[in-house]
């Protein structure tokens, strides 16, 4: 088993269930028994702290540190370094002013999207394209390549995070756009594609405002 | 239908490797109290031969179903315990391994009521691992007996004449346009002083003359499919033919050559030469005009920029100043060394022979190199403090063995690993140092580390006989640790994980269903990669599965 | 080690020396004498109870003689076959007729006060020597006081001393008053390229010497290592990363020149006399305890072993290797491998072992053919 | 003739020796002087270069 074994769901496992941080090790980069193991697994991790950062909770919870079996002294020092971090930033949700079920919806949110076959596609596609170099160099600049995964990946949140809150309670935009801390256009615009897939549908329209709803199975 | 979890766990005290650090017979009191467990009993040595029969034991008078022993790390004893459990009837893998002891009581040792208790989560998390394993069979596999040595040097010479003599088909690949490698630039080898050219040459007629034996110069390796046993390479030659081979083992014998001088002390390739256009000279006589020789070890090696020692220079170079004087006496001979490597028996003997030889060493430092100057070299004598002019007609620079270029692109082709140096990196480096961590690929010569011609040989026979195991066997077993298309209808074959895999484990077959993935089970060397980045979750991987990983964190993280 | 324990091909026969040997390659035969061990091999299961209980000791050689071990004795836990073995010269029972406290005890009824050596003769087609090493004794050289001055040990002595299963758990206790030795220096090269003792470099004691310093960093984060040497000889793979890592991550001291003498305080403290060669000024280091790099020689069996096989061993008493086969002895059918051929390190050793068993195969082979024809 | 092999030592190298050629098929007698084998390794706490013991 290698450190490209390690799925985000995993990662999000432990969360849910309550780790304040998660530590991920493993070989050097470019020492790796197969290969290119250890550049997936930090192509997941960068993904899940994204991810995480979007939902409002510390990417620093979650790190990835590299070393060879015979740098013990290393795994040491990252692991004590990283010990202190989490004990810096307290327990998770506290510090991040999340009341406990805030706390939870947020994690669900994060875990569907990096469970969701949109966002493995694209990070699988990530490392495909930083491996056998920038195919599509005349038209997208690696930097711009960046970019659009990351917006992929902020998006995915968001729509997760709203489909969570209307299974939970229909609400308008304005209403989401309150408790998600978001522009009311971002979500407008995440409801329109969620109407789309044919996952929410209207409730009702209460004043000037529309009710919106999870679509029932 | 589920069969009622009888879970037995086996906590040792690894005499007091353990048990000197935490209080064994807490954590496994606490074992009993885990959901599953019916069984728990203490071990002085759970490896030791009757704490073996202690567990077999155990596992048949308590119809245990499960087995987790907390002990060391799964690298020494898993296969052990394993064994046990086989043994006793039970599947070898319905066994959980915790480690205790690397992972805890060495690591904590003066922690411990700390150390208890994580000894006591891990075994906790080990349980609950248990609980979740399945039975498995062992997966076998035919293997073609014939075997591909890739280089012509004098490993790759050796090791496919043994193969060769004991009835196995090799073939040998070697990208020069003539087979003898480094061997072949050289003098005399040492330490016999046999000439070198005489004796490569005649192994290359045992070898042409082997008729189990087919030769292909000028010819490179293009593409390495399948897996061991049944690997189909690629080859192709100078002149454009492509060649293909069903091969069951492979012998990498690529070999290593002699870092470039260029812009090590005032390096001109006419006064100042390197080792082996020494070597060249000494062989066409051409060392009688000069009288004053200065050798420089440690040229370009040793150093921030190539830490590591290559190992045969300092041997080479007293090994051609006895030969100088050996053809011209009156010749003096300096040898600038910074730590003289005359290791073993032998090469000690040679040392001392050059020392009442008249040749003279001088101990330099990497912090003040020596300096090349007209007809001399400037070098401070770190044993008698002092600065030193010595008279030079000829100075020769001892550049290491590197790693050639070529490695790189080599290795991704047999999907094996390089270390940090461009050497070949071996399963392990003590007890498997002829082995690569993919089965059915081994090592030998100075493709892993630089050697002597002797020591080549030596790991070139001992690399025929590791890979003849598989050709004697005549088939593979491997672990069934490996992923599993297990949700097939799951895959759109979109090829993703056959992209991704770096053991080429993966192909993408036609079924009535459409295109869909497939493992090829002896070829997956278990990473995991493919299962957890296929985006429709339709791989699984045997026996560390996402269920049972989830139920490990979950038992950690439970208060 | 439990592989070859447990491998249907490998019949392991411990406690046993090779008595005699004829014949020639693809026909020899070999007596071999197992000794009696006065236990039944069947029926111990290495419990240890009797070990317990018997009251005679004896000098534990698996650990140097550090601490003692019983008459009835388990050579180390994890070895192979796990069983109990008496040592008559100590037993109370075959020196002076009474005792049997062990036959008493072991309920499994494994002790045989009756068993004898018995001889076992063999059919082999192949021989492999793999006979190892020794330590070398360094108590003749007194100017370094082994056995002399009480916090004077052997490498393989440390070995012991930090082992977690050694006789002080693995906690570096100096020998004079076991309080935990804080500054220890290496002197190698002891018995080592000596023209009056081993006249060779024993290869492996350079690396060996770090590797112990470094242990004892782990042991103890205020230890403080000196390491004496001539030439550092660091040239297998990875270890000149390993010698920079033991300087720059254990501080380790790595001292260039040749130790003159060692003497003691009045606290048994032992004392360095050196020739620092940067400074060229003899001087003095007080330590805790000194650690002796000795040399390592070929086993006291070489020579029986060569005389009655045959085969020639060279001035140092290796078996010497030479090109085109190193593994071959100057006997056909014969082969070495290992520090039997002079000293190698693990990687060495497991190379030079496979490379003998590829000669075992190929001569085999080629027999089998000549026979056929 | 015999194809049995006879090992003499139970070191590290005897241990591979035999080790490769039982599992090439042959029938291996391993000998050793001491009550079990295992040799100077076994004495070792840990060897270099990665430190650990593995024996």
């Amino acid at each position: 088993m290698c450190s490209g074994r390690i799925d985000p769901s995993l990662i999000m496992e432990a969360f849910v269930n309550g780790a304040d941080g998660v530590f991920c090790g493993g070989c050097l980069l470019g020492e790796c028994r197969y290969i290119s193991g250890n550049y997936q697994a930090q192509g997941k991790i960068l993904l899940t702290q994204l991810a995480l950062k979007r939902a409002g909770i510390s990417p620093e919870r979650l790190t990835i540190k590299f070393m060879s079996s015979a740098e013990a002294q290393k795994f040491v020092k990252y692991v004590s370094e990283f010990m202190d971090k989490i004990i810096e930033l307290g327990r998770i949700g506290k510090a991040e002013n999340l009341s406990e079920n805030e706390l939870k919806l947020k994690l669900e949110a994060v875990r569907n999207a990096l469970e969701g076959k949109k966002l493995r596609w694209v990070v699988g596609k990530r490392t495909e394209f930083m491996e056998s170099g920038n195919l599509y160099n005349e038209i997208f600049t690696a930097h711009e390549i960046e970019r659009m995964f990351k917006e992929v990946v902020m998006d995915e949140v968001d729509l997760q995070e709203i489909l969570l809150r209307l299974k939970n309670k229909p609400s308008s935009v304005k209403e989401l756009s309150e408790k998600m801390r978001l522009p009311s256009h971002r979500i407008l615009r995440e409801i329109a594609n969620l109407k789309k897939m044919g996952l929410v549908e209207l409730e009702d329209v209460s004043g000037s405002s529309p009710l919106w709803k999870t679509v029932d199975e | 239908m589920e069969e009622k979890l009888r879970i037995g766990v086996f906590v040792c005290n690894c005499g007091t490797n353990i048990g000197g650090f935490l209080d064994v017979p807490e954590v496994a009191e606490y074992s009993k109290t885990l959901p599953g467990v019916v069984y728990v009993k203490e071990n002085l040595f759970t490896c030791s031969e009757s704490g073996v029969n202690e567990i077999k034991e155990g596992i048949k008078n308590n119809n245990l179903n499960r087995v987790v022993v907390a002990a060391c790390t799964p690298l020494t004893h898993e296969p052990t315990f394993r064994a046990a459990c086989e043994e006793a009837g039970l599947n070898p893998y319905l066994f959980e391994f915790v480690n205790i002891r690397e992972q805890c009581s060495w690591v904590h040792k003066n922690e411990r009521e700390e150390a208890t208790q994580k000894a006591k989560d891990l075994v906790r998390m080990g349980v609950a691992r248990a609980s979740k394993l399945e039975p498995k069979d062992r997966i076998t596999a035919g293997v073609i007996p014939s075997a591909l040595v890739i280089g012509g040097g004098i490993s790759g010479l050796s090791a496919a004449l043994s193969l060769a003599n004991r009835g196995f088909k090799v073939k040998l690949i070697e990208k020069e346009k003539k087979l003898g490698g480094l061997v072949k630039s050289l003098y005399k080898i040492y330490p016999e002083n046999i000439n070198a050219e005489e004796y490569i040459n005649q192994k290359i007629n045992e070898v042409k003359k082997n008729k189990n034996i087919n030769v292909f110069t000028s010819t490179e390796i293009k593409n390495v499919g399948g897996y061991i046993g049944n690997y189909k390479v690629k080859a192709e030659n100078d002149k454009g033919n492509e060649l293909n081979f069903d091969i069951g083992v492979i012998i990498v014998a690529t070999g290593a050559k002699t870092l470039s001088p260029e812009g090590l002390f005032s390096y001109d390739g006419k006064k100042v030469i390197d080792m082996l256009q020494l070597e060249d000279k000494l062989k066409n006589d051409g060392i009688s005009q000069y009288k004053n020789f200065v050798m420089i070890l440690c040229a370009g090696s040793r150093n921030n920029e190539r830490v590591y020692c290559s190992r045969i220079c300092c041997m080479s170079a007293i090994k051609n100043a006895l030969l100088i004087k050996e053809k011209n006496p009156e010749s003096k001979i300096f040898i600038l060394y910074r730590d003289l490597q005359a290791y073993g028996t032998t090469n000690e003997e040679t040392l001392r022979r050059a020392k009442i030889n008249g040749i003279r060493f001088v101990n330099y430092s990497l912090n003040k190199l020596p300096e090349v100057e007209d007809n001399t070299v400037r070098v401070y004598n770190e044993i008698l403090g002092k600065e030193l002019l010595i008279p030079a007609d000829l100075i020769i620079l001892a550049t290491p063995l590197v790693a050639p270029e070529d490695n790189e692109n080599l290795s991704k082709k047999l999907k094996v690993t390089l270390d940090e140096n461009g050497f070949y990196l071996e399963a392990h480096i003590k007890l498997r140092p002829l082995d690569f961590s993919t089965n059915g690929i081994y090592v030998c010569g100075t493709a892993h580390w630089p050697a002597s011609t002797e020591e080549s040989t030596t790991q070139a026979l001992g690399a025929a006989a590791r890979s003849s195991i598989h050709l004697e066997k005549k088939y593979v077993m491997v672990e069934p640790i490996v992923s599993s298309v297990y949700y097939e209808d799951e895959c759109r074959g979109c090829g993703l994980c056959a992209s991704l895999c770096p053991s080429n484990a993966i192909e993408m077959v036609e079924t009535p269903k459409g295109v869909k993935a497939k493992v090829i089970e002896v070829a997956c060397r278990g990473c995991g990669i493919c299962g957890a980045s296929c985006y429709r979750h339709a791989i699984r991987m045997n026996h560390f599965s996402d269920e049972q990983i989830k139920a490990q964190i979950r038992a950690f993280l439970e208060e | 080690m439990l592989d070859a324990g447990r491998h249907p091909n490998i019949k392991i026969m411990a406690y046993s020396e090779v008595e005699d040997a004829k014949g020639e390659a693809g026909n020899f035969k070999v007596k071999i004498r197992k000794k009696a061990r006065y236990v039944n091999e069947n029926i111990c299961n290495a419990c240890g109870e009797c070990i317990e209980k018997c009251p005679k000791k004896a000098p534990d050689s698996f650990d140097m003689g550090l601490r003692d071990r019983k008459a009835i004795y388990i050579y180390f836990a994890q070895g192979i076959p796990a069983v109990a073995t008496i040592d008559k010269d100590v037993c109370t029972f075959f020196l002076k007729g009474r005792c049997k406290l062990c036959e008493k005890i072991c309920k499994k009824g494994a002790i045989d006060y009756e068993q004898k050596d018995e001889i076992v003769e063999l059919d082999v087609g192949a021989v492999v020597i793999a006979t190892g090493l020794e330590m070398f004794d360094p108590s003749h050289l007194t100017q370094y006081g082994y056995k002399r001055l009480k916090n004077i040990i052997t490498g393989l002595e440390y070995e012991r001393l930090i082992n977690a299963t050694g006789p002080t758990g693995g906690h570096l206790l100096r020998p004079s008053d076991k309080k935990l030795a804080k500054k220890v220096a290496y002197i190698q090269c002891v018995g080592s390229r000596d023209l009056n003792n081993c006249n060779y470099c024993s290869s492996v004691c350079c690396m060996y010497a770090i590797k112990d310093a470094m242990l004892a960093r782990e042991h103890d984060s205020e230890s403080d290592s000196y390491i004496f040497h001539t030439d550092f000889r660091n040239v297998g793979k990875w270890f000149q990363k390993y010698e920079r890592r033991g300087k720059d991550e254990y501080g380790i001291n790595y001292i260039r020149g040749r130790v003159a003498e060692i003497t003691e305080d009045e606290e048994q403290n032992p004392v360095v006399w050196y020739e620092d060669t940067i400074e060229r000024k003899v001087k003095s280091l007080k330590v805790d305890m000194v650690v002796l790099s000795t040399a390592a020689k070929p086993s006291s069996d070489a020579e029986k072993l060569s005389k009655m096989f045959g085969y020639e061993l060279d001035e140092n008493g290796f078996v010497r290797k030479n090109l085109p086969y190193p593994s071959d002895t100057t006997v056909p059918g014969i082969f070495a491998c290992g520090f039997s051929q002079g000293p190698m390190d693990i990687p060495e050793s497991v190379a030079a072992a496979s490379a003998a068993a590829d000669r075992v195969m190929e001569t085999l082979a080629g027999l089998k053919l000549k026979k056929r024809a | 003739m015999s194809e049995d092999v006879l090992v003499i030592g139970g070191g590290i190298a005897g241990i591979q020796a035999s080790l490769d050629l039982a599992e090439m098929g042959k029938k291996v007698y391993l000998v050793e002087k001491k009550p079990s084998i295992g040799g100077i390794m076994a004495q070792l706490d840990k060897t270099f270069p990665t430190n650990d013991c593995s024996i």
